[in-house]
């Protein structure tokens, strides 16, 4: 369905130019039908970046996204709008995602003048009505509301469903539950999943392991803009092959483990080389060589839909 | 640091190259021969007007092309060849403007540092004082709506006239030579009070009421709440706001310049005081365009120097900009 | 006994009327615990951490009385506080990374704030030094401005900062919540060392992430809609909850292990209530699978075993 | 509906709005009436020459006999004119400039924000003076367009940075994933937003106005024809109202651009306590 083929994306830092700052560095991968991916990574990962790419909010510096086959970056006008028609995002701030001065149905009315102009006013709303239905709301406690009259959980479940309405099948859900309270996150991210069985893809952006664990198929693990650690959930999980995703999987605090069970040492986010290995400057695997220090490793794989970037795996 | 440097001298740069630019558009760019609009306007008769007349369109260059004239109008100036004066005919007006410039040095310079330090002062101890916010703000902004002029309307009907504790008009006692005598230098400062407190109090109020507001806000600031929670006094809080309060009132400077002079070009049009302001008055009066566009690079040359020493003092106060952040003064 | 507090109420003063944030809070905090304070955002967990140490405007102080030591904290007189704030109590605010001034070097406002105590910037000084090797900060930091140093860094600055003069209580406010992974975790344990070598004799973590309590705290008190629900040891909260919304709220959370297909979670249905104009008795009712008619006056908050305290007439009577 | 309801609330309670309008509105309606107020035109020659003020003469006489009420009365539409006219221009150019440079960013917003810095560096007011000193016949429109297409730049500037936080705000994002227009999106999503800021722009902008076009007139640069609080102070000065303590002649004018000016500025600080909740006192 989407394939991303070694995207890069450059930012220049001040006004003329001056320092480069990659925030993503040559990744590549793709989600099929009916599939959530998660994008796992910390801030400065860009794993907000790719998604942001995918939707067409920030330009590509090389690289190519393919949706069916499309070259994404050449859409123009009507295209991109057809476009937008399949792929859809959700952001991590529901009440930013929202114009603070509009109501919130908005989003709704929006779909409908510039989507589909022709749908006659009261076929549209019911097609909204059912839409919030599927997304377990019920229309009428929470229609004419502005955006701080509803909570966070019924503002995303307003997104999904402005995705429903349009013919999506893919999403881009950034960090989409990182912002809402512990007792209703977990129904936005069974809705998800729920939606995934009809037929949706989702690349799930997020920065908590347990829910990239809880919820996808396959997984990303990306660190400063590179691919680190890529494949099965479960292979991933159950064994981190990379030192940084080691790492990762140590710090997560968990509900079963405590952190004096599984020790690893912890170093300071450290500026990096300029072309080795993204993570040498953290790294304190047994198998660190000198060469880490000016040569990227290469996604090798470690076992059937399983790859690791790190030296360790080469040979 | 360099790359905020660089940008800021390419829009002086740049600032500089438009005024001087339009300068040279205007009178070429309004309808008719500008020299024969002049010297109909200068209203001379008989020989002055031919000779005056040859000067002007060999200093027009009208003949030349387009290009040529704008190329030698650069030229011109970097000879410090502003044209010739038509009412104070033959002087050259870089000499008309270089016998001004030290009275508006004497207004502004001590106007702008005096008000901004005791605005800044009385402004900080205003915030968050029930008694004193209420009095010093409606005066506030009623000094910042003032018209410069006439305050100086007023305090030259009050204190001449009225009271008369001071003379109006010109920049010394007439019936003087200048000298190096005490009483020469009297004569002098009594003739620049007014004018200087009519531009001091106007931005007075401004500064007073930038600061205050400012102070508002960095009392809100995370860190002042922080020290508070720590039971920091009163005293330190405040200080450290004022400390910070003070960097965008430094840019205000910046920003307020322009204002502040062309206010006292009107100030000094009410107390006849010989500074540029003054000469352009008499410019206009007597359709003196060599003389008002000299003024007007001079003013604009002015402010551009004025910019240049608030940036550099930003830098040296504001520790962001000094490490090599670009932050604060844009 | 560190900390105790009775009957607690603050309100927030709106035009719409008092926002009922903390509605008699009454609980104990023993010498050397770690207490987390869990709750989802509005139920009062901040507002209890920061009308300890600083209540102001728009907070409002309604009543209750706050010992520390023994001795009683005027937490609602500015003044009268002044003298506890700092020495005896503490506190590593939300906005740590804002928290100190923008264009001072760090060592020259820990110098101004220390001075201004009537501390000995110079005597303190090496200690400053030693705790800054505590978090694993270079002593090189004292002479920078903020901006230079990365927000983990900020963050355990700012813990420096708040436990130089050794307070008895430390209110630290979501203190991980804008960390990454790794550095939460650091920050999480040198908080504990703290403790552990008695710079601090206890610590208030108020946090909505309850993963990170289950691996720092002692015990934990959750919070529902401005009322306590239940205080229990850590092992309790997580493993054997008696309070309905707690049992509901730790079943719903993910963790590394948990995967949809295995075992789907679920969350709880409803929204809290708005505090401007709360129901009576249990704020919870409303969302609670158990409620009954009783639950239409307020259950107090009331020890059910060693150490457990639990506002639930439900399981309150169960086990009576 | 509820947070309109607010701000209606804290307007009509804020003082200083209340003192603002209640000046400005004094202004306009002695504007309005003040011209069917007297019998006289402007530039008529009614009285004696310099009359201190009396029952006929209500502000007295200028110099040359003129009833210097009327001519304040008839004063005031010129300098309201003026006010609003710079203010809508200088307003909107401001909008057009921040809007494009903060919304497009990159290459654009860097020329546009030289442009801007360019032309705040510049003394708008000695450039006013040389423009308008070539032109021969000027009017209040004339004099107002000039000020508004000089006193941009500070709104562009301040509009564009908060275009500039706006833009990257997720609601945008939807936008556009909803397949608006950047036109579409600037106007319907952006400016909303801003809407009391731009509000207090204006408001600012008007006051600027009035006070540019005052220094304008004072300098004898002011419309050829016809009357102005400036040029009533102008001519005030020119013919020695000083030295003959004809006082009543170059007061009134002075005062009626303080008050509206003030009242203005006043509004505006009321207006940011309405909209800025952090500067309420509470």
């Amino acid at each position: 369905m989407l394939k991303i083929e070694d995207i890069t994306k450059t930012y220049k830092t001040g006004t003329f130019g001056g320092k480069d700052l990659k925030a993503v560095k040559n990744v590549s991968f793709d989600i099929h039908d009916g599939e959530i991916v998660s994008l796992i990574g910390e801030s400065g990962s860009g794993k907000s970046t790719i998604g942001k790419m995918i939707l067409r909010l920030i330009s590509t510096t090389s690289g190519k996204i393919y949706f069916n086959d499309k070259d994404v970056s050449l859409l123009k006008d009507s295209e991109l709008k057809e476009y937008y028609r399949h792929v859809q995002g959700v952001f991590q701030d529901p009440f930013s995602t929202y114009n603070p001065i509009f109501k919130a149905d908005r989003i709704f009315s929006v779909l409908h003048e510039e989507f589909f102009p022709h749908i006659p006013a009261s076929e549209w709303k019911g097609r909204v009505d059912t839409a919030l239905k599927s997304v377990g709301m019920n229309p009428a406690h929470v229609l004419n509301k502005f955006p701080h009259q509803l909570s966070g959980g019924q503002l995303q479940r307003f997104l999904i469903a402005r995705a429903l309405l349009l013919d999506t099948k893919f999403l881009v859900a950034d960090e989409i539950i990182s912002m809402l309270d512990a007792s209703t996150r977990i129904d936005v991210l069974n809705l998800l999943s729920d939606l995934r069985s009809k037929g949706l893809s989702v690349l799930f952006i997020t920065h908590d392991l347990s829910l990239g664990y809880y919820i996808s198929e396959r997984a990303v693990i990306l660190y400063k803009g590179s691919v680190v650690e890529i494949g099965e959930t479960k292979k991933i999980f159950d064994n981190p092959v990379h030192p940084y995703t080691r790492m990762l999987m140590s710090c997560v605090p968990r509900l079963d483990k405590k952190w004096q069970d599984v020790e690893v040492e912890l170093t300071e986010k450290k500026p990096m080389t300029a072309n080795g290995c993204v993570f040498y400057e953290r790294c304190h695997s047994e198998y660190k060589l000198d060469e880490c220090a000016h040569q990227s490793p290469a996604l090798v794989e470690v076992e059937p839909n399983h790859s690791v970037a790190c030296v360790c795996c080469k040979g | 640091m360099k790359r905020y440097f660089g940008r800021k001298l390419l829009i002086y740069a740049l600032t500089f190259f438009i005024a001087v630019t339009i300068n040279w558009m205007i009178p070429r760019f309004m309808p008719g021969n500008p020299v024969d609009i002049m010297i109909s306007r200068a209203g001379l008769r008989g020989s002055a007007v031919t000779q005056m007349y040859s000067y002007y369109m060999d200093a027009f260059g009208l003949d030349q092309p387009i290009w040529k004239q704008y190329l030698n109008f650069w030229i011109a100036i970097f000879h410090g060849d502003l044209g010739t004066s038509i009412f104070l005919f033959p002087t050259p007006v870089i000499q008309v403007i270089k016998d001004a410039l030290p009275y508006d040095v004497a207004l502004l310079l001590p106007s702008i540092l005096l008000s901004w330090f005791a605005g800044n002062k009385f402004g900080a101890l205003a915030a968050r004082n029930k008694n004193l916010d209420n009095t010093l703000l409606p005066i506030g902004y009623i000094l910042t709506a003032v018209p410069y002029m006439w305050l100086g309307i007023l305090l030259a009907w009050v204190f001449c006239i009225v009271i008369r504790i001071f003379p109006l008009g010109g920049g010394y006692d007439f019936s003087m030579q200048p000298s190096y005598t005490w009483d020469f230098y009297w004569s002098l400062f009594n003739h620049w009070v007014l004018p200087f407190l009519s531009l001091f109090i106007v931005q007075f109020g401004g500064w007073a009421i930038g600061m205050r507001n400012l102070i508002i806000y960095e009392l809100e600031a995370d860190y002042s709440h922080f020290l508070e929670a720590l039971g920091a006094p009163r005293k330190l809080i405040r200080n450290y706001a004022y400390n910070n309060a003070i960097l965008p009132q430094v840019t205000g400077v910046a920003l307020q310049i322009g204002v502040i002079v062309t206010g006292a070009l009107a100030t000094e049009v009410v107390f006849a005081y010989p500074g540029i302001g003054y000469l352009i008055l008499q410019a206009i009066h007597n359709q003196d365009y060599f003389l008002l566009q000299g003024c007007f690079l001079f003013v604009v040359i002015g402010v551009l120097i004025a910019n240049f020493v608030v940036d550099i003092a930003y830098i040296l106060i504001d520790p962001r900009t000094r490490a090599g952040m670009t932050g604060g003064a844009e | 006994m560190s900390l105790k507090i009775e009957n607690l109420t603050i309100y927030y003063q709106t035009i719409a009327g008092n926002v009922r944030a903390l509605e008699d809070a009454s609980f104990s905090l023993a010498d050397g615990e770690i207490m987390g304070v869990a709750g989802e955002s509005g139920c009062g967990k901040s507002t209890l951490s920061n009308s300890l140490i600083y209540l102001h405007a728009p907070m409002k102080y309604i009543r209750g009385r706050v010992f520390l030591d023994g001795e009683e904290l005027p937490i609602h007189d500015t003044q009268k506080m002044n003298p506890f704030r700092y020495k005896k109590i503490s506190v590593i605010p939300q906005y740590a990374m804002n928290a100190m001034n923008p264009t001072k070097k760090i060592g020259r406002m820990v110098e101004d704030l220390l001075k201004s105590r009537g501390e000995n910037y110079k005597e303190i000084l090496p200690e400053v030094k030693n705790r800054l090797e505590l978090v694993k900060l270079s002593p090189d930091v004292l002479n920078m401005y903020p901006f230079e140093l990365s927000g983990g860094m900020k963050q355990r600055m700012v813990m420096v900062i708040s436990t130089l003069l050794d307070p008895s209580l430390l209110l630290a406010d979501e203190v991980t919540s804008a960390l990454d992974v790794s550095s939460q975790k650091a920050v999480a344990e040198m908080l504990v060392g703290f403790r552990d070598k008695k710079i601090v004799k206890s610590i208030m973590l108020i946090t909505h992430d309850i993963s990170i309590l289950y691996q720092t705290a002692n015990t934990i008190m959750v919070m529902y809609a401005g009322q306590l629900a239940e205080k229990a040891s850590t092992e309790t909260i997580i493993k054997a909850p008696r309070h309905p919304y707690t049992k509901l709220l730790i079943s719903s959370l993910p963790t590394v292990g948990v995967r949809i297909s295995e075992n789907r979670l679920a969350g709880i249905p409803g929204n809290p209530p708005l505090l401007l104009n709360p129901p009576t008795g249990c704020r919870f009712r409303d969302r609670c699978p158990v409620a009954f008619a009783k639950c239409a006056e307020v259950p107090p908050f009331v020890e059910i075993e060693k150490g457990h305290f639990l506002a639930c007439w439900k399981e309150g009577k169960a086990h009576a | 509906m509820k947070k309109k309801n607010e701000l209606l609330y804290f307007a009509l309670r804020n003082t200083k709005l209340r003192i603002g309008m209640a000046v400005l509105l004094f202004f306009l309606l002695l504007m309005i009436i003040g011209p069917h107020l007297t019998p006289y035109k402007p530039a008529d020659f009614v009285g004696p020459s310099s009359a201190p003020p009396s029952k006929e003469f209500w502000f007295g006489t200028t110099t040359f006999g003129e009833d210097v009420f009327t001519q304040f009365v008839y004063g005031l539409a010129p300098t309201f004119l003026v006010g609003i006219v710079g203010g809508v221009i200088g307003t909107l150019l401001g909008m057009l400039i921040g809007f494009v440079a903060g919304y497009r960013g990159g290459a654009v917003d860097e020329v546009l924000n030289i442009l801007t810095n360019v032309v705040l560096t510049i003394p708008v007011l000695a450039l006013l003076l040389v423009l308008v000193a070539y032109i021969p016949v000027r009017g209040v429109l004339i004099e107002a367009v000039f000020i508004g297409l000089t006193s941009w730049p500070w709104a562009a500037r301040a509009i564009r940075s908060q275009t500039f936080s706006l833009r990257t705000r997720d609601f945008v994002g939807l936008a556009k994933m909803s397949g608006m227009s950047s036109m579409k999106i600037i106007f319907t999503e952006i400016a909303p937003n801003m809407a009391s800021y731009l509000f207090m722009t204006f408001i600012l902008m008007f006051g600027n106005s009035i006070l540019n076009a005052a220094t304008l007139d004072f300098l004898g640069l002011g419309p050829t024809e016809g009357v102005s609080m400036g040029t009533m102070m102008n001519l005030a000065v020119q013919w020695s109202a000083l030295m003959l303590g004809v006082w009543w002649w170059f007061i009134p004018p002075g005062i009626a651009i303080t008050c509206i000016v003030g009242s203005l500025y006043v509004m505006n600080v009321g207006l940011d306590e309405v909209f800025n909740p952090k500067l309420r006192e509470m």
